[in-house]
């Protein structure tokens, strides 16, 4: 199992602000990987889970069931909800912690960000959130989107996968829209050109 | 209403040789439930005196089933049996009978919320106005100036107005009553019956050793607190109140025998102090106004 | 081989559905058709609490939710149900435990079947809403039984059980299914929803050995003398040691109907031919499991027993794997202060301390503690045991990455900050 | 990165209608069976507490002549210790009498009798008679 937990498991890490959705995005994750015939897990958010405030949650993805609940300390993929997460340093080192060389960052942001030599995936979801109407009390959701933007960066789940999980989570027209923005955000998605990262110590 | 005793049921519903003192106004009050509701009563008993009166395993002292329980748990409890009993279509009467420690004390969480929650039930504080079971100790029910064991210059509090308390969470039945007024009792367990909802009686209970006095007066003396004034009968019925015989009579404070008539006969009022005895009159003075004041409002006065 | 395929036909598959523990638990009691539940919600069970009142919402399950005022009142209104002859449940966790605790005494003593689950949780002060298995150890003593979920598939599937254990006349218990705080309570992993008929094919119309009704007049709890008391409480205690030949059936049965064999109270990973054994209980044995495949990679053999029971107690299967060994390794979510972990005190009197043994204490109050973590904890012991041949450690801290020993030798604990210290200098000075 | 990916499965998410259970529930049918386990369960007997006929210092003794069968006492003995007898009375009358063997003596029939048909008398005077 410890070699299954190696090579035929993916761990990943979402960093969020409170509100944005991170957990409901690892649950999506898991419903998208059941989907196909995987296995999956998403832990919640740990400590005060307040509107604003950095949030974590983590999953796991995997060929067989891994019967593991720690959380994830060396992620294999971090997902950025917020693009701000990754302009403050203190932050930032929070999002690339346990981050390895084979590590992939998928993040929303406009423009690519200095993320340490770490492989970046980028994609606007902020801009498509609003672009459909995606806001909730004036917060643009943005979890669906970063699950497009995992489906192309990393494959660990299909795009359609993702969708049918959006679809059954949401009936009707909130789960639509929610597919639209994660479609177009797998549309969308960027590999950050190695040259423009700034690598950092 | 017309009282014939001889109609009574003559069952035996309390069962002779139980552990309850001689004297005890628990027993004569549990004698009238059972009187009242036959067969279809079922008790919930938290700690207290009654706890003990059923007397020793195997044999208990009623003919009733009954659910002892815990101390807090007796509001509780009755809601979870009345629950399961309705869902499996039974029309038991569950009635909880709780001293005055469990009701006013150590369990009025649970009545609360048992009252708030609409839960059908018939909860009867049985109230002899002390821990009596642990050895007179003073509750919140314990009137202005009673010894008490923890309270041997006199209580100094005054007795918590538990009815009105109950009667403010807008319960479809409140009423008092007391072991000396069989007949008002009788009937008003027959009312409450008949009600859905949470109803709630409070019972005046005189108790021989925790009041001191002679065994052989528990009867007279319930009836003396009525007839004082001191302990008044009345009912609330969805939100209307009304005072039940002899109390209805007692309005006018020259109707009632005088307060000392009472306290005379009772050990715990010896050492009571010309203040204290002033401070009670003065607390069942404000209980009449408080009634008076709201018959008025109804215009019934 | 005919019985096997013929067993293997009748295994059920049912609706996987990614779900939180606590939703896991409240699908469980859907299933078990429980009539009334009374619960007061706390973190980290309000979920089980939530979902039950939505089932009941919106017609899914036919049953009561009783809205108390309390955790006492929710034990005990759940008991008046179960006395009063239907399928009763509550969920609680750490201080709401604590609250209802006497109302469990009086419950087991009753003999009435009630089933609760216990999302473990550290007990304050300071606030804490992280798992801890304080609160679920504290239940030991009551005469309930006490399970314990290292999944969410786990956590379902051993609600539904534990209503049949409850209700078999053999036990007539009440029994408690304990699942880790945010760990599983909050945690979403693919469940397997067994279909209706086949858990009412499992769980037999509710069984009881009374009930408080009119027309018995029977009192449930008068006052018993001192020897019938003794004699009351010896039954108990035979009845729990019958209950694990009853859960042994029933979780055979349960394995046939669904695939899911829970017959043992124990479950045995890799550890029949291990020289070392991790034991402990809850959702962190899961990564014990990973780090017995990591140890075994590095030449050490390893193997891990989870007490998916901790009442009626697996005294002999701990045996049977632990007497043995060279060291046993058991790892504790709490701690009886001044002494050691409750799992250890209780492994280390069944096994009559004959291997090497060592309580680890790890976790309180929601620390990670993950594979790599039990790694470092087992090559810690396995140096020890090299170095000083036979060792028994009753407490031994695992805390960041260090090891600390109770005895001798400061602890790594922070002090009160110099600025608070000053203040109450300068608050008590003012007064004397 | 791409896991290998096995036949897809049906699968839903919380809340999901197709959880729902169709089927009317069973009859809520209930066994109660005693098993054989020792229960803290009592009846209802006389005499839980004894012969608590010993604990009286004072014993109640009714005058038949004076009884009225008002049925007073009958209602208020705390402990259902009076028997009325139908007709039993010298002029035909109701007559309370009472159960020496559960008595305890308190007295309140002889405080409640209209009449004062019933005396209370010393214990002690019966143990010399005997």
């Amino acid at each position: 199992m410890y070699k299954l937990l190696r090579e035929k498991s993916v761990e990943i890490r979402f960093h969020g602000r409170g509100g944005q959705g991170a957990v409901t995005a690892a649950t999506l994750l898991v419903a998208a990987a059941l989907n196909e015939g995987k296995w999956g897990q998403a832990i919640p958010s740990f400590g005060a889970e307040r509107r604003g405030a950095h949030v974590l949650a983590f999953a796991r993805v995997s060929e067989k069931p891994v019967p593991i609940h720690s959380q994830v300390r060396w992620p294999k993929i971090i997902v950025v909800l917020d693009p701000g997460l990754l302009l403050v340093e203190e932050e930032r080192k929070r999002v690339l912690a346990g981050a390895s060389s084979d590590t992939i960052v998928v993040a929303n942001t406009p423009e690519p960000v200095d993320v340490g030599g770490v492989k970046l995936y980028y994609v606007d979801a902020t801009r498509i959130a609003r672009e459909l109407g995606l806001v909730v009390a004036g917060w643009p959701v943005v979890n669906t989107s970063m699950l497009g933007a995992l489906a192309k960066a990393t494959g660990i789940v299909s795009i359609d996968s993702v969708l049918n999980a959006i679809k059954s989570y949401w009936p009707g027209r909130l789960g639509e829209l929610n597919a639209e923005a994660a479609k177009r955000a797998y549309n969308e998605t960027k590999l950050a050109q190695a040259e423009k990262i700034t690598v950092t110590g | 209403m017309a009282f014939n005793i001889k109609a009574l049921p003559k069952k035996n519903y309390i069962m002779p040789g139980n552990a309850a003192c001689p004297g005890c106004p628990e027993n004569i009050g549990l004698k009238f439930v059972s009187m009242a509701l036959g067969e279809k009563a079922t008790l919930v008993v938290p700690a207290g005196c009654t706890s003990v009166i059923q007397g020793l395993w195997p044999r208990q002292g009623t003919s009733m089933p009954v659910l002892n329980i815990v101390f807090a748990a007796a509001a509780s409890a009755a809601s979870g049996l009345s629950r399961a009993l309705r869902i499996r279509g039974k029309d038991d009467i569950v009635v909880v009978w709780a001293g005055d420690g469990g009701t006013a004390d150590i369990g009025l969480q649970a009545l609360s919320g048992a009252a708030e929650r609409g839960e059908d039930f018939i909860y009867i504080c049985v109230d002899n106005e002390a821990y009596m079971n642990t050895g007179i100790q003073r509750s919140s029910l314990t009137p202005h100036g009673a010894w008490t064991t923890t309270t041997h210059r006199g209580n100094p509090g005054r007795k918590k107005p538990l009815p009105q308390i109950v009667a403010a969470h807008r319960v479809p039945y409140v009423a008092t009553a007391s072991i000396g007024y069989p007949w008002d009792f009788i009937s008003k367990l027959k009312k409450a019956a008949s009600i859905k909802g949470f109803k709630y009686i409070h019972l005046h209970a005189p108790c021989p050793v925790g009041w001191r006095f002679d065994p052989g007066l528990t009867v007279k003396i319930a009836q003396l607190a009525v007839e004082t004034g001191a302990w008044i009968l009345y009912e609330h019925e969805n939100g209307k109140l009304k005072l039940n015989p002899p109390s209805n009579k007692l309005v006018d404070p020259s109707k009632r025998k005088p307060l000392e008539e009472y306290i005379k006969l009772q050990g715990r009022f010896r050492h009571l102090t010309d203040r204290d005895l002033e401070e009670l009159k003065k607390e069942i003075e404000e209980n009449w106004r408080e009634i008076t004041a709201i018959l008025r409002a109804q215009g019934d006065l | 081989m005919a019985l096997e395929a013929e067993e293997k036909t009748r295994v059920r598959r049912g609706t996987i559905v990614p779900m939180r523990g606590n939703e896991a638990v409240a699908y469980a009691v859907k299933l078990s058709r429980a009539r009334v539940v009374a619960a007061y919600p706390i973190t980290p069970q309000t979920i089980i609490v939530e979902k039950i009142d939505e089932l009941i919402s919106k017609g899914e399950m036919d049953a009561e939710m009783i809205h108390v005022e309390s955790e006492h009142s929710a034990l005990a209104a759940t008991y008046g149900a179960a006395v009063g002859g239907v399928r009763a449940f509550t969920a609680t966790s750490s201080h709401g435990l604590m609250y209802m605790y006497e109302v469990l005494w009086w419950v087991a003593g009753s003999r009435v079947p009630v089933v609760m689950a216990v999302v473990t949780r550290a007990i304050g002060a300071p606030w804490n809403i992280h798992v801890e298995h304080s609160d679920i150890l504290s239940t030991r003593d009551t005469g309930w039984l006490v399970a314990m979920a290292e999944n969410n598939q786990e956590a379902l599937d051993l609600t539904v059980m534990m209503f049949r254990v409850t209700e078999d006349p053999r036990v007539y218990l009440p029994g408690i299914v304990g699942l880790d705080g945010f760990i599983l309570s909050h945690t979403v992993e693919p469940v397997e929803v067994p279909d209706q008929e086949l858990v009412d094919e499992f769980l037999p119309p509710r069984r009881q050995p009374y009930t408080i009704e009119s027309g018995a007049p029977i009192a449930m709890g008068n006052i018993i003398p001192d020897e019938a008391f003794e004699e009351h409480r010896m039954d108990m205690h035979e009845s729990m040691r019958e209950a694990r030949r009853v859960i042994e059936e029933a979780g055979r049965e349960y394995g046939k109907l669904t695939g899911r064999d829970y017959s043992g109270l124990v479950e045995c990973y890799k550890c029949s031919d291990a020289d070392y054994l991790f034991v402990g209980i809850g959702s962190w044995m899961g990564d014990a499991k990973i780090a017995v495949d990591a140890l075994r990679e590095k030449g050490l053999r390893f193997g891990a027993l989870r007490l998916r029971w901790i009442r009626p107690f697996p005294w002999d299967e701990l045996r049977e794997y632990g007497l043995e060994k060279k060291a046993v390794i058991v790892l504790d979510r709490s701690i009886s202060f001044g002494y050691a972990g409750p799992v250890f005190l209780e492994v280390s009197s069944a096994l009559e301390a004959k291997p090497s043994m060592v309580g680890v204490l790890a976790g309180v109050g929601g620390v990670d503690v993950n594979y790599e973590d039990i790694v470092k904890i087992a090559e810690h012991v396995v140096s020890l045991v090299e170095e000083k041949g036979r060792v028994y450690v009753p407490a031994l801290w695992y805390h960041l990455g260090e090891f600390y020993p109770m005895k001798p030798g400061p602890l790594p604990t922070r002090k009160t900050p110099r600025h608070v210290n000053k203040l109450l200098e300068e608050l008590w000075s003012k007064k004397s | 990165m791409r896991l290998s990916s096995r036949k897809p499965r049906k699968s839903l998410l919380p809340g999901d209608t197709a959880l729902a259970d169709s089927s009317p529930s069973r009859k809520d049918e209930l066994v109660v069976e005693p098993g054989d386990h020792f229960y803290p369960l009592s009846i209802a007997a006389p005499g839980s507490m004894g012969r608590t006929g010993s604990w009286r210092i004072q014993r109640p003794v009714v005058d038949a002549e004076k009884c009225i069968g008002c049925y007073l006492c009958w209602l208020y003995c705390p402990d259902n210790t009076i028997i009325m007898r139908e007709k039993a009375g010298p002029r035909g009358q109701d007559v309370a009498s009472i159960d020496y063997e559960y008595c305890k003596g308190c007295g309140i029939c002889a405080n409640v009798c209209p009449v004062n048909a019933i005396e209370m008398v010393d214990e002690s005077k019966f143990i010399s008679q005997s």
